[in-house]
């Protein structure tokens, strides 16, 4: 081989082991996307903060048994309790959330000891979820360890719940034209309450929407937004901003933004509430205990699910509605509790509420939806 | 004899398939609508899709199919229009009819919303066709009582009938 | 040869004659036809031609002999409308126009009432709007009488009669103070069409609850829900309980069983408990003894 | 044996003068093949070998080419190179049966060119495709194999005419290697890599595993045009300038990427090469190299632009501007290993074993270098984020391309290495060798083959029969659906119905913003996009109202809950309750929506007639003999029996 040829060998081949080795150390943003946290899988745990981030990237690409093995107080818990915290026992949102992303903040740090908040942003079929960890962290030798703080969902032992629940079925007539024969009565539902404000991002619709009828209906609130002219500037509706399944003389919130639009455009709302029969049940009853109100800052309206039915409640949504000392509605807020509710078990959420709507919240009411299902994978 | 006949009828029967311009439409006012209030959109939806009808049934009659009457028409007007087809069908007779004018009035417009019905004195003209051989074209004017009934898009013709002026 | 070409041409006018008179022929038609009777239509003339009656509503086509009584019994035109008539011989076309009006016997109602659920004791709160065909569903234009009626375990029967205008007449009746189904019946000569409506509690008027210790919690429970009129709230109904107390608040809405709600909920000393249900407000407790 | 040694050398009498078309041929080469006259090739043979006598334009200098391998490596003689027959006779043996089987149908996108191929077969003039993304111009990609596809299937169906236009890009990949090999290696050495690309990992796991059949289509087509690019440039041959640049345009209507890409990876190199042999026999002045290079790529250059022109305005007036969805072949394959064996274990197979040997030899022999390092740039863009390269060559089309075919590029310019290798190996371990190459060649494909059953591209194999049904009556095909969990049976399921959808499996032909403003890939396989596919999903039902979505069908529970909080009903279920169908009330029927993207009829038109015209005049010239060479093969002594393909193609 030539001395050009052998040099030229030698170039590409370190050329390509370099190139491989810079891509691995720095990866390009769509390579760390593809490995999730696990792009800094290279990092030694020689530092508080690269414990925690280790154990977060093995928490995101779900290695159960490698994060549970990392953690400083294992000896406390099994490898199942500990991703049964992370991932719930019973299906809820838990179950089927990738990580997103996640953050982290030394909070102190000593020699042999420091503390790190971990903020894990889950995301889900419903929106994403923030969980909140702070985590001791110890030194053992050149390494670091995480001590996790367990929550230890609690487990429904085996019982007979009778079941005594109210539930409406509907029979239709049928598809044939037979003009003039009865169908039965699409239920009355109402708009109680309907306000429009300008935020920073567009403008909110909110209000409350009331069956005033003595069967249960299925919801759904449309707005249409007019100009000065009369042509219809947008129609959005409120898609999980409400509660759809509304029980006869209960009442739901609604909220329905317009994005990129401002109130001054608008001359007026249409607003087009529908309603149909449904097949429904009264059950499950979930109960809002200790409900309070936080103001700014973090203004937040927090409280406890707590399913007072047998049946074990996948995913509950919470819907807040917040009134000024004048009783006029102010905000709608919305929350999905990322734990399945299990009877008699509380569960705790908090829904934030923006700065400047918490000073001038007076009361406020809240309400929730569930959804069970064991095909919920 | 013959041939300038065919001629004639030949250029009429151009004439009236090309000549599709929209009919004239006269809407009397509804201000004594009742017994439940017409909203201006409803009017309009309402006289739309009538005229539409016309264009279907047109359509239908022409070509023989009774499938082009399902997006316009329902119920018993449907069956009829439907089963008159079936009877030039199997006669094999087709039926060309071209409206050129309304004057609509509509004269009731039910409490719960469910039905509309409108008076039609229509200007239109008729071509019979037997074995694909024009027999005669006439100019008709006459009164249709239709009704209307909304369904999930639109409003369909249930009721479609010509009454003695 | 002059002659016998003269008996020729002779012939053949002769022969051609009625040949000629054939192509000629008149439509005698009827000026209006009722539903479904028996009519007929003349011609004149001689020969073969073919009768054309055409309508929106019905087509018909016959080999007619001109000159003869074309015949059309019972039945054959049924529906109601404009006709051309058009008489096609070899050679000339007749045509003429008639109407089939509708048959003045009613033969079938459509029954329009709405809703069918309601609300009770609401005025004008049910509508009746009544169609009116003969046998032949065509719709009669003749004015007629329609009688509608009210009428069933909860109330006194209510009665009114209308005319038909254009081949419908409507009304509007109010619904009893008594929840229950009604019945609500159109009439014309023989004719009648029947709704069955419901009649359901209106909104609430009277909501009371009590509340007892039951272990570490409050047993809180309402009297049987009624609307102003006496009639109890149906089971389902939700009735929400709020329990406000030092910088804190519960809520729990709950079904009406066998009309009464009852829940468990905190039991926090001086707590105010208050009940709703839809967006009438019962009474509030003090917990605590107070009331 | 006595009548096998006559019949050997009859067919050598027959091969020093004229060119054999008779089927007859195959069974001879393969009784040769099996004697192992491939391997031990007469004496005459082996003299003949070791000076070749130039004997054809796309080989100018074979024996200094020869010479400089021959002397370099082996001091055993030359054998006979394998016929190319038996190569093609050993791509019916493996491919035949597997396509047979309808084995693409399961990979990831085979259903994707079935798809369009459909809407081709109705709509050959109308490029606009409502069944997608509430409308869609198939402008947007080149449809040479979707055409050709439609044309054939009207004889024997979509599915299997899938699988014949897939073969012949098969058997054109072996004769493009070949004749592309020849402009590097000897005629020995261009037939292992031709054999070597039957069982290419790469190829296998683009026609089995990821169903690229514009890229496997594409390929051939260049690889064929490149061999007539060097003897224009070299020679000014105007006939290799015609015919080369009918392949490169119908290459180009196959699939634009390939010949984009396929300018710099293959086509440098080549002209590279030129400059290397220019001193050699006749002579190519720079200036004439320049002018022919030029003129060669101003002419495709039109012709691409006036045949691909629906594309370029659909291009220009829509740029691709949506947000990147990621690919996991833009992985780093060291981080994320799982897709390090699905994008370079699988393709390369054996061929990781050689890269050794391809540096080595690509860096000792000058005019391998070109060669080398259009290789190695293939190679390291193909690695996807394993390295810089790829974001730094590509810049934003990193984000856009998926890094597979670059891999595949990639082992394509690699086999004229193989090829070598082979031969090298050959010479010196004699049958250990054979029987080795034999077992790499076999684990390689049938891994790639096997690829997609061991990662299939849905894990659950059901049929989507019944929804289309579903959607077909009833009036059901009025409103809009999406599928939600179906992963790539949404091709299979849009040539079944008559609905219309919101989702597609083209992104770049989408324009609804709720669609293009997320990182999100295919509706129906959201939650696998992460946070920008759920959004897009959520985005997508809130506007249901606005594209007439009513219909939802679940296969994947996993979604329940959005559609249940957010106002949808569960009206029927299909397949043994194992798809549920949702609904949302006062959604009106759907309308047509992205108007003004539909693209004008005479661009239709030109769609229909330019891109499968280019196609048949590149067949139609590439078909007419080359006479010239026939004569000198006629007088020249030579072992070459095999080099004239295309004239017996003709023939």
């Amino acid at each position: 081989m030539s001395r050009i040829g052998r040099l030229l060998a030698i170039v590409i081949t370190a050329a390509t082991v370099a190139l491989i080795v810079v891509g691995t150390i720095w990866p390009v943003p769509s390579a760390v996307a593809m490995a999730g946290s696990g792009a800094t899988l290279l990092r030694p745990s020689s530092s508080p903060q690269a414990a925690v981030e280790n154990l977060a990237a093995e928490i995101g690409q779900q290695a159960w048994e490698k994060a549970y093995s990392s953690l400083a107080n294992k000896s406390e818990f099994t490898e199942l309790e500990f991703a049964r915290d992370l991932t719930g026992t019973y299906p809820s949102l838990r179950t089927y959330a990738t990580l997103d992303s996640f953050d982290l903040r030394p909070l102190h740090a000593s020699a042999d000891e420091a503390q790190v908040q971990l903020k894990l942003r889950w995301s889900t079929v419903v929106g994403a979820f923030l969980d909140t960890r702070t985590l001791r962290v110890v030194r053992t030798g050149d390494r670091w360890g995480v001590l996790w703080p367990i929550v230890k969902e609690p487990r429904v032992p085996p019982q007979v719940i009778p079941v005594n629940y109210l539930r409406w079925d509907v029979i239709y007539r049928g598809p044939e034209d037979d003009w003039g024969s009865q169908d039965v009565e699409a239920p009355h539902v109402r708009i109680v309450d309907m306000h429009p404000v300008d935020r920073s991002a567009g403008v909110v619709i909110m209000g409350e929407l009331l069956n005033e009828d003595v069967v249960p209906a299925f919801v759904t609130v449309k707005a249409t937004l007019l100009a000065k002219n009369g042509s219809a500037i947008a129609t959005e509706d409120s898609f999980d901003k409400i509660s759809h399944i509304l029980l006869p003389k209960q009442v739901t919130p609604f909220l329905i933004r317009f994005q990129n639009v401002a109130l001054s455009e608008v001359d007026s709302v249409h607003m087009e509430p529908s309603a149909s029969l449904i097949a429904a049940s009264a059950d499950p009853v979930i109960e809002i205990e200790d409900q309070h109100f936080n103001p700014a800052p973090g203004a937040a309206l927090s409280g406890k699910l707590v399913n007072q039915s047998g049946q074990v409640v996948s995913v509950a949504h919470v819907l807040g509605t917040f009134y000024d000392k004048s009783g006029q509605l102010v905000w709608v807020a919305d929350q999905y509790v990322d734990r399945a509710l299990l009877p008699q078990t509380p569960v705790s959420f908090a829904m934030s509420i923006p700065a400047d709507i918490a000073s001038k919240v007076s009361s406020e009411r809240a309400i929730t939806t569930a959804y069970s299902s064991g095909r919920f994978q | 004899m013959k041939r300038p006949f065919v001629i004639v009828c030949s250029l009429f029967a151009a004439i009236f398939a090309l000549g599709s311009d929209p009919p004239a439409v006269r809407v009397e006012p509804t201000d004594s609508v009742g017994p439940r209030p017409l909203e201006k959109q409803t009017r309009t939806a309402v006289i739309r899709d009538y005229l539409q009808a016309w264009r279907g049934l047109s359509g239908a009659f022409e070509q023989n199919r009774a499938d082009l009457l399902d997006p316009d028409f329902v119920g018993a007007a449907k069956e009829k229009l439907a089963e008159t087809i079936r009877e030039q069908a199997t006669q094999g007779i087709r039926t060309r009819y071209r409206d050129s004018a309304h004057d609509l009035q509509v004269v009731f417009y039910s409490p719960e919303g469910l039905s509309i019905q409108l008076i039609d004195t229509v200007e239109y003209d008729v071509q019979i066709l037997d074995d694909d051989k024009v027999q005669t074209t006439q100019h008709v004017r006459a009164r249709y009582v239709a009704v209307l009934t909304p369904t999930e898009v639109r409003w369909k013709v249930r009721i479609f009938q010509a009454e003695p002026k | 040869m002059r002659s016998r070409f003269t008996f020729l041409l002779g012939a053949l006018v002769i022969t051609a004659m009625p040949l000629a008179l054939a192509q000629t022929g008149s439509l005698h038609l009827p000026g209006t036809v009722e539903a479904g009777s028996a009519f007929s239509i003349q011609s004149t003339g001689n020969g073969n031609a073919v009768l054309y009656i055409v309508g929106l509503g019905q087509v018909v086509k016959r080999k007619v002999q001109l000159g003869q009584t074309v015949s059309f019994a019972p039945g054959d035109l049924r529906s109601a409308g404009h006709y051309l008539a058009v008489l096609v011989g070899d050679s000339s076309t007749e045509n003429g126009a008639f109407d089939v009006t509708a048959a003045h016997q009613p033969g079938a109602l459509s029954f329009l009432a709405k809703p069918s659920r309601l609300a009770v004791d609401l005025h004008d709160g049910i509508s009746g709007v009544v169609y009116v065909f003969d046998a032949f569903q065509n719709l009669v234009l003749a004015t007629t009488q329609v009688s509608f009626q009210l009428s069933g375990v909860a109330g006194a029967t209510q009665t009114r009669t209308a005319l038909t205008h254009n081949g419908v007449a409507w009304t509007k009746m109010d619904s009893a103070a008594k929840e229950g189904s009604v019945q609500f019946v159109a009439r014309v000569g023989d004719a009648a069409s029947t709704r069955v409506m419901q009649l359901v509690p209106g909104n609430p008027c009277h909501l009371r609850m009590s509340a007892r210790p039951s272990g570490q919690r409050l047993a809180v429970e309402t009297e049987p829900v009624r609307d102003c009129n006496g009639n109890a709230l149906p089971d389902g109904t939700i009735v929400t309980f709020t329990e406000r107390y030092k910088g804190g608040e519960s809520t729990v809405d709950v079904p009406l069983k066998r009309g009464v709600a009852r829940t468990d909920m905190p039991a926090y000393g001086g707590a105010k408990i208050s009940v709703a249900t839809g967006v009438f407000v019962g009474n509030e407790i003090r917990w605590g003894g107070e009331r | 044996m006595r009548d096998l040694q006559a019949s050997k050398r009859g067919t050598q009498s027959v091969t020093t003068g004229s060119v054999d078309c008779k089927a007859l041929r195959f069974v001879k080469g393969l009784l040769r093949w099996l004697d192992c006259g491939g391997l031990y090739p007469r004496k005459a043979e082996r003299r003949r070998a070791v000076i070749q006598p130039e004997i054809r334009g796309s080989n100018p200098r074979p024996t200094n080419r020869k010479g400089v391998v021959q002397r370099t490596e082996s001091i055993a003689p030359t054998r006979g190179p394998i016929p190319l027959s038996m190569i093609f006779l050993a791509a019916f043996v493996v491919h035949l049966p597997l396509l047979l089987m309808k084995l693409p149908l399961k990979s990831y996108d085979a259903n994707f060119h079935i798809f369009f191929a459909s809407h081709y077969l109705h709509n050959w003039f109308d490029p606009w495709n409502p069944k997608w993304y509430a409308g869609f111009s198939q402008t947007t990609y080149p449809p040479l194999p979707q055409q050709w596809l439609a044309l054939v299937s009207r004889l024997i169906g979509l599915d299997m005419a899938y699988m014949a236009v897939q073969f012949i890009a098969i058997l054109l990949l072996a004769l493009g290697v070949y004749r592309f090999s020849m402009l590097w290696v000897d005629r020995r050495a261009a037939a292992f890599a031709a054999l070597a690309s039957v069982f290419l990992g790469s190829e296998c796991f683009l026609v089995y595993s990821a169903g690229q059949l514009s890229t496997t289509f594409a390929a051939p087509l260049y690889l064929n045009a490149l061999p007539y690019l060097f003897q224009w440039v070299r020679h000014g041959k105007w006939r290799s300038f015609l015919k080369g640049g009918a392949l490169f345009v119908a290459a180009a209507a196959a699939h634009h990427a390939t010949l984009l890409f396929g300018s710099f990876l293959f086509a440098v190199p080549v002209l590279a090469l030129v400059i290397f042999d220019r001193q050699d026999g006749e002579r190519v002045s720079i200036p004439a190299f320049l002018v022919r290079s030029g003129s060669i790529i101003l002419v495709v250059g039109a012709a691409v632009a006036v045949v691909l022109l629906p594309f370029w305005i659909a291009l220009i007036h829509y740029p691709v501007t949506q947000t990147p969805i990621p690919h996991p072949s833009r992985a780093n394959y060291i981080l994320s290993p799982q897709w390090g064996l699905n994008y370079f274990v699988v393709p390369y197979g054996a061929l990781i074993l050689a890269l050794p040997f391809i540096f080595l030899r690509g860096s000792s022999i000058a005019r391998l270098r070109p060669l080398l390092l259009g290789f190695w740039l293939a190679f390291l863009v193909g690695l996807g984020g394993t390295t810089p390269v790829g974001r730094l060559v590509l810049g934003r089309a990193f984000d856009v391309l998926t890094m597979e075919r670059f891999s595949y590029w990639a082992t394509l310019l690699a086999l004229p290495f193989v090829g070598l290798l082979a031969t090298t190996l050959i010479d010196r371990f004699q049958l250990r060798a054979v029987a080795g190459l034999t077992i790499a060649a076999g684990l390689t494909c049938a891994l790639a083959v096997s690829w997609a059953t061991y990662r299939p591209a849905d894990a659950a194999d059901f049929k989507v029969n019944a929804v289309a049904s579903w959607l077909n009556r009833d009036g059901h095909d009025r409103y809009r659906y999406v599928t939600l969990g179906f992963g790539n049976k949404i091709s299979r399921l849009a040539v079944l119905t008559n609905a219309s959808s919101v989702d597609g499996e083209w992104n770049s032909g989408r324009m609804l913003p709720e669609l293009t403003q997320f990182g999100g890939g295919a509706l129906t396989s959201s939650k696998y996009f992460g946070k920008p596919g759920l959004d897009a999903l959520s985005a997508i039902l809130h506007h249901a109202d606005r594209y007439g979505l009513k219909w939802v069908f679940v296969k994947d529970p996993y979604y329940e809950p959005l559609l249940v909080f957010g106002g949808w009903r569960r009206v029927d279920d299909l397949e043994d309750k194992t798809i549920t169908v949702w609904s949302k009330e006062d959604v009106p029927p759907a309308i047509a929506v992205n108007a003004p993207q539909i693209p004008p009829q005479w661009q239709g038109l030109l769609w229909g007639i330019l891109p499968i015209g280019s196609s048949i005049l590149a067949l139609v010239l590439v078909l007419i003999p080359e006479r010239r060479w026939h004569r000198q093969r006629v007088v020249e002594p030579s072992t070459a029996d095999e080099n004239l393909v295309l004239q017996r193609l003709a023939s």
